[in-house]
């Protein structure tokens, strides 16, 4: 039984890796298990400088969901580099770096920055819809989604995985730029805008008004997401949303997706990824799955 | 800090709207502070919700928690033999100290400080515990705390002991009893009242915060609290803190 | 205590209507109990000519929501004209009629043939995922809900509300469209396009490969929207998205909404809408609401 | 058609993935092959699951179901005293004739003929019933089916009883046994075969038909079937059709 998968030429032991903004750098849920066992963890979204993200509630929980308005906070790509990339490096599993920023020229270098170091991949964010200034604007429209690809690429030396925003009109056509800007994979969803309110006291029940939704909740508008980008593009798809169960992992796989991520998951259960991949076998025997990469795309519709 | 199965022993109503919850299980050591994750069964919710470890030796763990939403009424259903997933133990707790200790607790609030105080009793501490509550009807664990301590129960309407805020009678005790530390735990105004005396008159004070909490690990960064102009994390780096290190 | 709320100068004893395509005419839901007690009812879509809808299974459960793809079965706006708005008119509640369409034309047709009868508003469905020529296209870019809006309301003359898609980049530019188009009120939201897959088959679970959500799961996605097109526009809104209870209800109130629309619910549960009416006065005092005029829109954010 | 709140009285394994839900409450008056929406008690999911009334007086009602998925597996962990509720009785059923009757079932299929079988013969009509399983293991309710007419289990590998199809069973029968309607319910293939049996032979046919369902009451058209054309409802048409109307 195979369920080894290569992702922009790193070779994964499996398809399940960790969603940026849940696992922190992976030093949390090493105290869990071994991370090593997974096929790779995504560290928390970095910019250029040190963030401190938003005041106030930061997660509210909602049916089958929750909402996070955490606002990238992050310690700032230097400090990564020096006090987390090492440990996560160690842990013997592929690392990929998730980078954001607000303007263009960050997103330059972020990526040459991190050009310079260890890491397997970038993942460029450009999808948070928690960040005020930028952020939100370029992954919404198709054009700006190819030219912050475009100007990023130009400073990349690694694989450049694009995380797409579905607060989108179509989904597809955001792939689609990613590909034109010179993308090697994109991931895909990031979370839903969406808001809570408090009854009592007549006011958001996030600090940042609204934040994005996450969890099984968002599972089947990601699933179609998923395959309509794979159908719309030929780079690899990195799928996630509400990802809790092998099953749910194949899912993603069977629409289109080489690898996936979890990420809610993790906050509810800190052992999930690892139960993920401890069951991921017995999942691909229960449903005739021999090569886990026969799967991908597979779906008859 | 490890993820593991509690069995429910017993699982009892102590007043209107809190429970004592009694579980079995293989428990590691913990702090008097620290916290557990407890899963809730209820399939439609994700987080799991924080609570004090009230009690706990290696083979059991009780916990104390008021009913408040859809979460802890869910808990409250929890009958005998039932299992629920844990995540334990939590954060940072209270250091347990000899000399002379102040606890000070507000409401529900007072439940994390039990086994603080009784730690500090344990390692030879003079411990005096100020617990208030809105009314005489609002008294809670007053049985329990008067083993650990000698006990102050203040009300805010006077039904009941001191009339006014457990600082109030600490403050007004200082003459004859001036504690090395002070252990706070309870609404946020009372947290800052401590913090406000313990820092004039200068006692290290411990405030224990809440938060609404994701991972309860410290990974998502999603129950911060402000500390020296940064964001810290309340279920790591929390959730007891010195009070010069937070803004309340 | 007031519950009365003024719609489109249509007096409604409460906000409480049904959603279209959950509540047929009206005519089951009767038989559990008076369905004159809601605000008012809203029924299937329809188009001009009867329609058979699609093949296959039609809806699946998803964490907290549903899928489903009826596309648009309904007996055709004269047959209801004839059989079922007699009905409808007779329980006692206000009666709105949703309309739907493949081309402009249809939308004029429906405005007008509609205009005859003695319905008390038309509601436009341009925002239908589930019809393949047409439908979605109207509702996805502001200029084409501008023009639709235009064109039905030149031969509207009931009050004409607009009902939004959330598939799209921003609701609150499709709303603007709306009003400028010469709506009288807009609904929001219609179902998000999602997918469910079958492992053991590898195919999708709906005959139509691709669903409308709807359901608890996306009210958190609603609220947002309403509360966004509360700010974007002067018309009325009426909300929905996952209500299942009076204080479900009130969180689309205090977000904005005029009057709300309950769907799913009454597919999980027959008494939905009766329980939610029922409560709604003590949901009211648990929240110190005297008047529920006074609630649209008082969220502080 | 109405809601109303069922309490357990018994819920047992009848074999490995079937179960008796047996319940108190104020039941309406049902005809056989009518349905019931029952809740699962699982915060997340919202719909309810259709199984047909196995018996029901006003006092109570019983429900014979396969555990398959999620939801009918939290339907077997309920006990004694817990409350669901349940929209009932809905849908049409089988008529209730005399003369003779053919009832042709297959694997958890035979479960709606029960009733259909019992009030044909409390009528006064002979009854034979034909169900057939995948094999012996498999095989279900023979006992109570035995009480209500004369019973010919088929097996598709012949470990017991007639081997082959219960409609080639009952097609053999033909000579000595010539029906006046066959009642059909089971998989698809099944109630084809019986569709063709009876509508070669003249024989009024009808069949149950299963869909997924919305709302099981007639409002929601998420459960139809092609009949004549158009879309039918299963829920409110059905589910109980002609083998006349309906395509298969
Ligand atoms: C470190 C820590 C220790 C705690 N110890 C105790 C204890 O020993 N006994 C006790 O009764 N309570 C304690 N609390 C508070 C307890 O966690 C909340 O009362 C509980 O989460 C409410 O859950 P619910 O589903 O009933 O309420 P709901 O209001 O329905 O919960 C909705 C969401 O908000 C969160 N939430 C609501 N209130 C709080 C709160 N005060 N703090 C953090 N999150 C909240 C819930 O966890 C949940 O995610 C503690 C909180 C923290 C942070
Ligand atoms: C009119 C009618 C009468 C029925 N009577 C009986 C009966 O007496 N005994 C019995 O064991 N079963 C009966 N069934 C089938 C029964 O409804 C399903 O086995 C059950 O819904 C499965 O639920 P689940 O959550 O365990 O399965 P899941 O597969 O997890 O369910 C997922 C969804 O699919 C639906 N679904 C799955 N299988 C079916 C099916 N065969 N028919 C309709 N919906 C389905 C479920 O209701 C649910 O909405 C009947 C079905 C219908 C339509
Ligand atoms: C608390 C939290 C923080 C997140 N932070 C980031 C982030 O920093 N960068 C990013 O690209 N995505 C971030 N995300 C989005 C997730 O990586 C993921 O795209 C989304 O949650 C959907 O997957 P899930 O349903 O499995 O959680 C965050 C999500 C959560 C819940
Ligand atoms: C089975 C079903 C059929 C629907 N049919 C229609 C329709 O005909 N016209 C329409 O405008 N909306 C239709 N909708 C959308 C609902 O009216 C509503 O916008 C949506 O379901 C969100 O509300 P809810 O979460 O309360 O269901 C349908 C929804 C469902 C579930
Ligand atoms: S709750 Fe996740 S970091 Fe504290
Ligand atoms: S299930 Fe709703 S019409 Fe049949």
């Amino acid at each position: 039984m195979n369920t080894r998968v290569n992702l922009c030429g790193t070779e994964l032991k499996n398809p399940v890796l960790t969603a940026s903004g849940t696992f922190g750098f992976g030093r949390e849920y090493n105290e869990f298990y071994d991370v090593g066992k997974l096929g790779g963890i995504v560290g928390k979204g970095l910019t250029p400088l040190p963030r401190e993200g938003n005041d106030g509630v930061r997660i509210a929980e909602t049916p089958s969901g929750i909402l996070n308005c955490v606002g990238l906070q992050n310690p700032g790509v230097d400090a990564f580099i020096r006090d987390e990339l090492p440990f996560m490096r160690s842990l013997g599993c592929a690392v990929i770096v998730n980078a954001a920023g607000s303007e263009i020229s960050d997103y330059e270098f972020m990526a040459e920055r991190l050009s310079e170091t260890d890491a397997d991949m970038i993942e460029l964010n450009i999808s948070c819809p928690n960040v005020k200034s930028g952020g939100m604007a370029f992954g919404v429209l198709p054009k700006s989604v190819e030219q912050v690809t475009a100007a990023a690429r130009k400073h990349c030396k690694k694989p450049l995985i694009v995380k797409l925003s579905p607060n989108v009109a179509d989904i597809a056509d955001n792939a689609r730029a990613a590909e034109a800007g010179g993308a090697d994979a994109v991931s895909l969803i990031n979370t839903i805008t969406g808001m809570a309110v408090d009854l009592r006291t007549r006011r958001p029940v996030l600090g940042n008004v609204t934040g994005g939704l996450s969890g099984p909740c968002v599972r089947p508008i990601a699933l179609r997401m998923v395959r309509s980008v794979y159908k719309a593009v030929k780079l690899p798809v990195i799928g996630m949303g509400g990802i809790m169960t092998a099953e749910d992992a194949l899912e993603f796989i069977l629409c289109g997706a080489t690898a996936v991520q979890v990420g809610t998951a993790n906050i509810s259960d800190p052992m999930a990824a690892a139960r993920i991949v401890d069951s991921l076998e017995d999942a691909m025997k229960k449903y005739g799955i021999n090569d886990i990469n026969e799967l991908t795309g597979a779906l008859a519709d | 800090m490890k993820e593991t199965t509690l069995i429910v022993t017993a699982n009892e109503m102590l007043c209107e709207d809190a429970c004592l919850l009694e579980t079995e299980g293989d428990i590691p050591v913990f702090a008097p502070g620290q916290f557990a994750m407890l899963e809730v069964p209820l399939a439609d919710r994700l987080l799991r919700r924080p609570f004090g470890i009230a009690e706990a030796d290696g083979r059991s763990a009780a916990f104390l928690y008021q009913l408040k939403g859809e979460g802890t009424r869910a808990l409250s259903r929890l009958k005998y033999g039932d299992r629920i997933s844990a995540v334990l133990p939590l954060g940072n707790g209270f250091p347990v100290l000899s000399g002379k200790i102040a606890v000070v607790g507000g409401g529900f609030g007072v439940a994390p400080l039990l086994p603080a105080a009784r730690a500090c009793k344990a390692a030879g501490a003079e411990v005096r515990i100020y617990n208030g509550f809105a009314s005489a009807e609002r008294e809670f664990l007053s049985g329990l705390f008067a083993k650990a301590g000698s006990l102050t129960v203040c009300t805010d309407d006077g039904s009941a002991g001191y009339h006014g805020f457990p600082t109030a009678a600490l403050e007004a005790d200082l003459g004859g009893f001036f504690p090395d530390a002070i252990f706070c735990c309870g609404p946020t105004p009372l947290m800052r009242a401590a913090k406000r005396l313990g820092e004039s008159r200068g006692i290290t004070t411990y405030v224990s915060l809440e938060q609404r909490m994701g991972c309860g690990v410290g990974a998502c960064l999603t129950c911060t609290c402000r500390a020296g102009g940064h964001n810290k994390r309340v279920c790591k780096d929390g959730p007891v803190f010195l009070s010069t290190e937070v803004e309340l």
